[in-house]
């Protein structure tokens, strides 16, 4: 379970001082799979980052499980924005996959054996032996998304996890991390720039006012459990929902909060 | 023909400043700057087999030695140092006075300490060369990129593994610059390490030409010392290419005409 | 070369300015002392001091040109002759007392079993450098006392830590020079030999030399150079108490030190004899390959 | 306001730790130099203890002749360093960014770096005489080496990225260098700075020691060779703290030109958090 | 006018060799703007690289405007797939859009106000004073297409340049890209995984095939020249020419050439 109360967050250096996070309030309970989107530097990040326990609060409340975050919860795995930093350039794509299995002790059968299946379900079996650098943008965030996929987590922040791929392989994904999540049970926090993509995935999406962060609309998807790329996307539910977030952003868009940064 | 290349590269220029100074310096009468000659004549005399074996392989064991433990406690003095800036706030000012410490002060000060031995040689290398190691370890542990940090914490990669697969590998090509630098140095103090309390050694028999006048063994001596450093660094590289591949991979690899 | 010739026509033109490089040490104090007595000024030499930490910067400012005149140790100035380097010795530098109590000694701990330099066969001697006048001195004490030279070994130790090094065990003795020489007395050790008097009766332990080209171009400013440390040497060896006065100008040494130490002879003339017995020595323990020209390095 | 009186005391709130925690570091170091002479670690007759050393410096501050050593020190140690950190980077930034240059001239670099200054002495002398320039020369010597290592590094270590950004955007061998390969090798070069400034420092004195050139070296050289222990120890430590102090002034730029390095904004940005 | 003439390059070492672009040819006439979409790991950014003259092809030749390609052509921009490493951490924002015209020996003034207008454009002019470092994924993303635009090039290759930022923000920039792209007559490449953005944005779609990368499709969308986000994409030729995108790209899937990735 992941609950955000009264979130606030406040940069402030090198002659910056932005509010990223205004009031932020919400609740995943244990097992959802929750959307996010907002517009461009909204605060989606630095949500997660929060979340992750990598990136104090400024002010509010943050408790991942049960417990306040300090440090990064158990059991948490995060996609990051920045695929291609986050990979080890120094390891190649399987070592890359199993580093964090093996912190976690785990026997190197067992390990290869998640990393394999997890490369493959992204499509990358083939590669496991380059460097990520040997690999083109759209590869290396799935080598990410493997990882931590591999990694069996209970709660999975994943920011703009297929923003480098295309659409098919987008697709593709989707119903991978749709299926790990009903598989494995994963509290999922999912931020993601495209509409359709969240309504697609989430059984909720939570709509980010732009700076100072506030919940715009918090929409509970009640399409059926079971999705279909092709019928779900042309079910007039889906259609509908997608309309009542796309007008909801574009009220969010159009009456801009006032604007936290300043020199 | 890449090899060719290289090996032409490599060579050329020391060929030419090799034949410049042959005949630049032919017939030379000048009691310091003999012609090079002389010293090559004197450079088959002076290291014979005998002479390395008595002079110059114990210095070579104390070079490495020394260089050895210089990097390893650069490297694990660098890591406690890079990661923890209170550690940094209470160290610095220590080293960078202890850092600027001129060996024919250090010299005394190590024999006080550890007598006259081959442990104080040892002692006079470690101190000189392990600045580079240390600085660029301390420099490259800090200045790692804050996405490979965030993610080690994340997925709790933690400990021995955080410190071989994050730590160590992210800072390696600033620790590999510090070695790089240091390798020469170490040279130079093993050389210095032989100017007191010693009676053997490849330094010490340097200087002895020096002092004794033998100018054109002197400069053969000088010479060895360099030739040792190109062998030295050409293992070096050995060494880096394997450590490094996926450095300079990404670095370059194929995307430069 | 059209060297100013000044000093021929009693001095009405500009001075010879001459530099002599030297160590900060009380052998050369007489050089000192004669600057400020005027006794190179009269013979027109506007003398400047430098000094230096040893022969390795002293020799090649001189062989360049840099420096006119140098101080070195009478074995370094026969090495650089075997080697020849175009050197020439233009006057004498110090000698030792010649007796028991000495400027310079041969020391061991007060509770050491050696009792005499024989003892030191198969012992470690530190010396402030190799292969130079201090083993060749401790191998001639070994030798007079009946040992075997070849026998000693050496470790190279600077003056400063040798006191330290043999209250630690590190050496078995060691030979210091005066200011070390009190301090190895106030520390308690033991002299068992006063080896520059042993190598020879009042041995020639340095001199002064300047480089065969400027003997030879200028052979008129050497000459008075040589006059001048001449009467520097003799007014030295009767004015002690100017002596220690002089040496704290140039030297660290506190003034106790400087009271009590024991201060070298100063002769104007070299010990010929006894630097032949220096380079046959040194050719005995094979410093040397053969024996120096000599008398080509002599005046 | 309050914010940013809030941030400025924050910062200097840190800075005023790190100061303390620096000499309380400076301090226990000294405590140990104390005892260990007191209790016989080390023979008390050729290690003062601090307290001892400090009264000697004491002494020597109010010397002039002190002041004129420690002045020409700083003199000679300044030249060297300036030109070696000038040549070491024109010249380190040129083999940086041409592999060919870089490859022709390996060998020669590497068989030049590891001359000890010591076996240059005499033919250093030989050509300038026992002078200051002697003293520069192996002062520019040894830190130029340290300062090209450092930069050839540095340039090598530019962002694929960014080198082809530069390229694209045809920024021209100046700009380039300017724009993108000087600052993103900024982190080598203060790096190569500080090994330098502490080589310089000492080759100074050596040189000054060794060839007699005035300065702090010589006094040194005076004092030890009419055994003057504790004014050898005195100058000594006056060696040290101008390595502590150099370290200061080159840190000090470094805060400035390195706001932008993941390194030094960590330290100022709260944004980084729980590190 | 860009010309790629049998295009081949082969990635070669450590340990891997990968064919990433097969037997290329196409010709972008003066003054087009043409996307080209494909899936992940295709070779479309090794062709943007080539064409930029940042990498050697291996065999085949490449011209722009006339000359082959040997060096980065003059008046050529390109907007790289890994903005966030293309900016220079140590420039802020508006010195980051400026570089490249002061090295072009512009002046100061008109720098500052081809700069301003272009972080206008992408709507950062409030942050012309932060670091890069300092900016979300999506804001950093913009500065890069600030910079390039501001460069006002003849030649404009973009790399994903949308994939991190919102919906709302990303028609947007479609509609800035148009808009200048009608402006200044640029020869436009454009990558993108969005077939939609595909077609609403180019006068021609080139659907490259998986690796080793040939041309599948190359389809002129004969949509009118002035666009709109709403009309547009209602228009039933849109709809029918998306299908036909679509449906190729399906079919390059379905049945992928041999795999060019060997250990
Ligand atoms: N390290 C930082 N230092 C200062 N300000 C920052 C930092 N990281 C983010 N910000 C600011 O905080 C705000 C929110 O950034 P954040 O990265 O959370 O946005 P986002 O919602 O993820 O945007 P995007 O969709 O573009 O990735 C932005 O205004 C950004 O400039
Ligand atoms: N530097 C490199 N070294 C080795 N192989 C590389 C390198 N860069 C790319 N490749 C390989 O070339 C192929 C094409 O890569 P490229 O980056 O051109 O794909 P792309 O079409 O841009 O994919 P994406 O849409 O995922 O960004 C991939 O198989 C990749 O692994
Ligand atoms: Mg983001
Ligand atoms: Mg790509």
């Amino acid at each position: 379970m992941l609950e955000v109360k009264n979130l606030h967050k406040v940069y402030d250096g090198h002659g910056r001082r932005v509010t990223a996070v205004g009031d932020l309030t919400f609740t995943v309970p244990e097992g959802q799979f929750a959307c996010v989107v907002g517009p461009s530097g909204c605060g989606k990040t630095t949500l997660l980052r929060v979340l992750a326990g990598l990136l104090p609060a400024t002010s509010g409340e943050v408790t991942v499980r049960g417990t306040p975050v300090t440090a990064p919860p158990p059991d948490l795995a995060v996609v990051f924005q920045e695929y291609g930093r986050s990979l080890f350039p120094w390891l190649r794509v399987r070592a890359n996959v199993e580093l964090p299995l093996k912190a976690q002790g785990m026997g190197r059968a067992q390990r290869r054996e998640l990393a394999s299946e997890a490369l493959e379900a992204v499509g990358l079996s083939d590669v496991d032996n380059a460097y990520p650098w040997q690999l083109s943008g759209g590869m290396q965030q799935r080598v990410a998304i493997a990882r931590a996929i591999a990694y069996q987590p209970k709660v999975l922040l994943m920011d703009e996890p297929f923003a480098a791929v295309d659409a098919q392989t987008r697709a593709d994904l989707e119903d991978l991390v749709r299926s790990v999540w009903q598989r494995l049970g994963v509290t999922l926090l999912f931020v993601t720039h495209d509409i359709d993509e969240a309504v697609y995935l989430g059984q909720r999406v939570i709509v980010l006012s732009a700076s100072p962060t506030t919940v715009a609309e918090d929409l509970a998807i009640d399409l059926p459990a079971e999705r279909d790329q092709l019928a779900t996307r042309s079910d007039p539910r889906f259609t509908e929902l997608r309309g009542q977030v796309y007008a909801r952003i574009q009220q969010v868009k159009r009456a801009p909060a006032a604007e936290g940064a300043s020199a | 023909m890449r090899f060719l290349r290289r090996v032409l590269l490599a060579l050329g220029l020391p060929v030419v400043l090799v034949a410049a100074w042959w005949f630049g310096s032919a017939g030379s009468q000048d009691f310091y700057w003999p012609s090079l000659s002389t010293i090559v004549d004197a450079f088959g005399r002076t290291w014979t087999w005998e002479m390395f074996q008595e002079q110059v392989f114990p210095s070579l064991w104390r070079l490495l030695a020394g260089y050895l433990i210089a990097v390893v406690v650069g490297v694990a003095l660098g890591v406690l140092i890079g990661t923890y800036g209170s550690v940094r706030a209470l160290l610095e000012p220590v080293l960078e006075f202890l850092r600027a410490f001129p060996p024919p002060v250090l010299v005394p000060a190590a024999i006080l300490l550890s007598g006259i031995g081959d442990r104080t040689k040892i002692l006079v290398i470690v101190f000189g060369c392990v600045w580079p190691v240390l600085l660029n370890t301390i420099e490259g542990v800090r200045g790692r990129d804050e996405v490979l940090s965030d993610t080690c914490r994340t997925y709790r990669v933690t400990g021995l593994l955080r410190l071989r697969h994050l730590v160590l590998r992210a800072a390696s090509p600033q620790i590999v610059t510090g070695a790089r630098q240091a390798l020469p140095l170490a040279i130079i103090l093993m050389v210095i390490s032989e100017i007191m309390a010693a009676n053997e050694g490849l330094g010490f028999t340097v200087l002895q030409f020096q002092r004794g006048f033998q100018i054109p063994e002197m400069w053969s001596g000088v010479l060895l010392l360099g030739l040792i450093g190109i062998v030295l660094s050409l293992l070096f590289r050995v060494a880096e290419r394997s450590l490094l591949g996926w450095y300079h991979g990404q670095r370059a690899g194929q995307r430069e005409f | 070369s059209e060297q100013p010739s000044a000093g021929q026509s009693g001095g009405a033109t500009q001075p010879d300015k001459v530099n002599a490089g030297v160590i900060a040490i009380l052998d050369v104090a007489p050089i000192y002392l004669g600057k400020e007595k005027g006794f190179f000024s009269k013979r027109n030499i506007d003398l400047t001091l430098t000094t230096a930490q040893g022969g390795a910067a002293i020799v090649p400012a001189v062989l360049s040109g840099q420096y006119q005149f140098g101080f070195s140790n009478a074995v370094s100035l026969l090495l650089a002759k075997s080697q020849n380097a175009p050197l020439k010795v233009v006057c004498n530098g110090n000698n030792s007392t010649g007796v028991a109590d000495d400027f310079a000694g041969l020391y061991v701990k007060p509770d050491s079993p050696i009792q005499s330099p024989k003892d030191l066969v198969g012992k470690t001697v530190a010396a402030n450098t190799l292969k130079n006048i201090v083993d060749t001195s401790v191998r001639a004490s070994v030798k007079k006392d009946g040992g075997d030279p070849s026998q000693v070994k050496f470790t190279e130790l600077p003056f400063p830590e040798q006191v330290g090094a043999l209250q630690a065990g590190r050496v078995d003795a060691i030979f210091v020079v005066e200011p070390f020489q009190q301090a190895a007395v106030a520390a308690g050790m033991r002299k068992i030999a006063s080896s520059y008097v042993d190598a020879a009766p009042n041995l020639t332990v340095a001199m002064y030399f300047t480089s065969t080209k400027l003997a030879g171009e200028n052979p008129d400013l050497v000459a008075r150079f040589t006059e001048a440390m001449k009467e520097s040497l003799a007014y030295a060896d009767a004015n002690s108490a100017e002596v220690r006065d002089i040496i704290g100008t140039y030297t660290k040494i506190e003034e106790p030190v400087r009271e009590k130490m024991v201060l070298p002879k100063w002769p104007t003339e070299i010990n010929t004899d006894a630097v032949n017995a220096l380079a046959d020595a040194a050719v005995a323990d094979g410093l040397l390959k053969e024996k120096p020209d000599v008398a080509g390095l002599l005046p | 306001m309050v914010a940013v009186a809030a941030r400025t005391s924050r910062v200097t709130g840190r800075r005023f730790r790190s100061v303390t925690l620096g000499v309380l570091g400076l301090l226990g170091f000294a405590l140990v130099l104390e005892v260990a002479p007191r209790v016989g670690i080390v023979p008390i007759d050729f290690a003062p203890p601090t307290s001892q050393i400090l009264v000697t410096l004491g002494e020597q501050l109010g010397q002039p002749s002190f002041w004129t050593a420690l002045l020409r020190t700083l003199l000679t140690w300044a030249n060297g360093l300036l030109i070696a950190v000038v040549a070491g980077t024109v010249v380190g930034v040129l083999l940086g960014s041409l592999p060919v240059l870089r490859a022709a001239t390996a060998t020669t670099v590497e068989f030049l770096r590891p001359i000890p200054s010591v076996a240059l002495i005499p033919l250093v002398i030989v050509l300038y005489g026992p002078t200051v320039r002697s003293t520069l020369v192996l002062v520019v010597y040894a830190a130029f080496w340290q300062m090209l290592i450092q930069v050839v590094h540095g340039v090598v270590d530019v962002d694929p990225v960014a080198r082809d950004t530069a390229r694209s955007f045809r920024l021209g061998p100046w700009g380039t260098v300017r724009y993108v390969i000087w600052p993103s090798a900024l982190p080598y070069v203060m790096t190569g700075l500080r090994l330098a400034a502490a080589v310089a420092l000492i080759l100074t004195i050596t040189g000054e020691l060794v060839i007699g050139s005035p300065g702090l070296g010589k006094e040194i050289d005076n004092a030890q060779q009419s055994n003057a222990v504790r004014i050898v120890y005195a100058l000594i430590v006056v060696t040290g703290i101008l390595g502590v102090l150099i370290n200061v002034l080159i840190r000090q730029v470094e805060r400035r030109v390195l706001a932008w390095h993941p390194a030094t904004r960590a330290e100022t940005v709260e944004g980084v958090g729980v590190r």
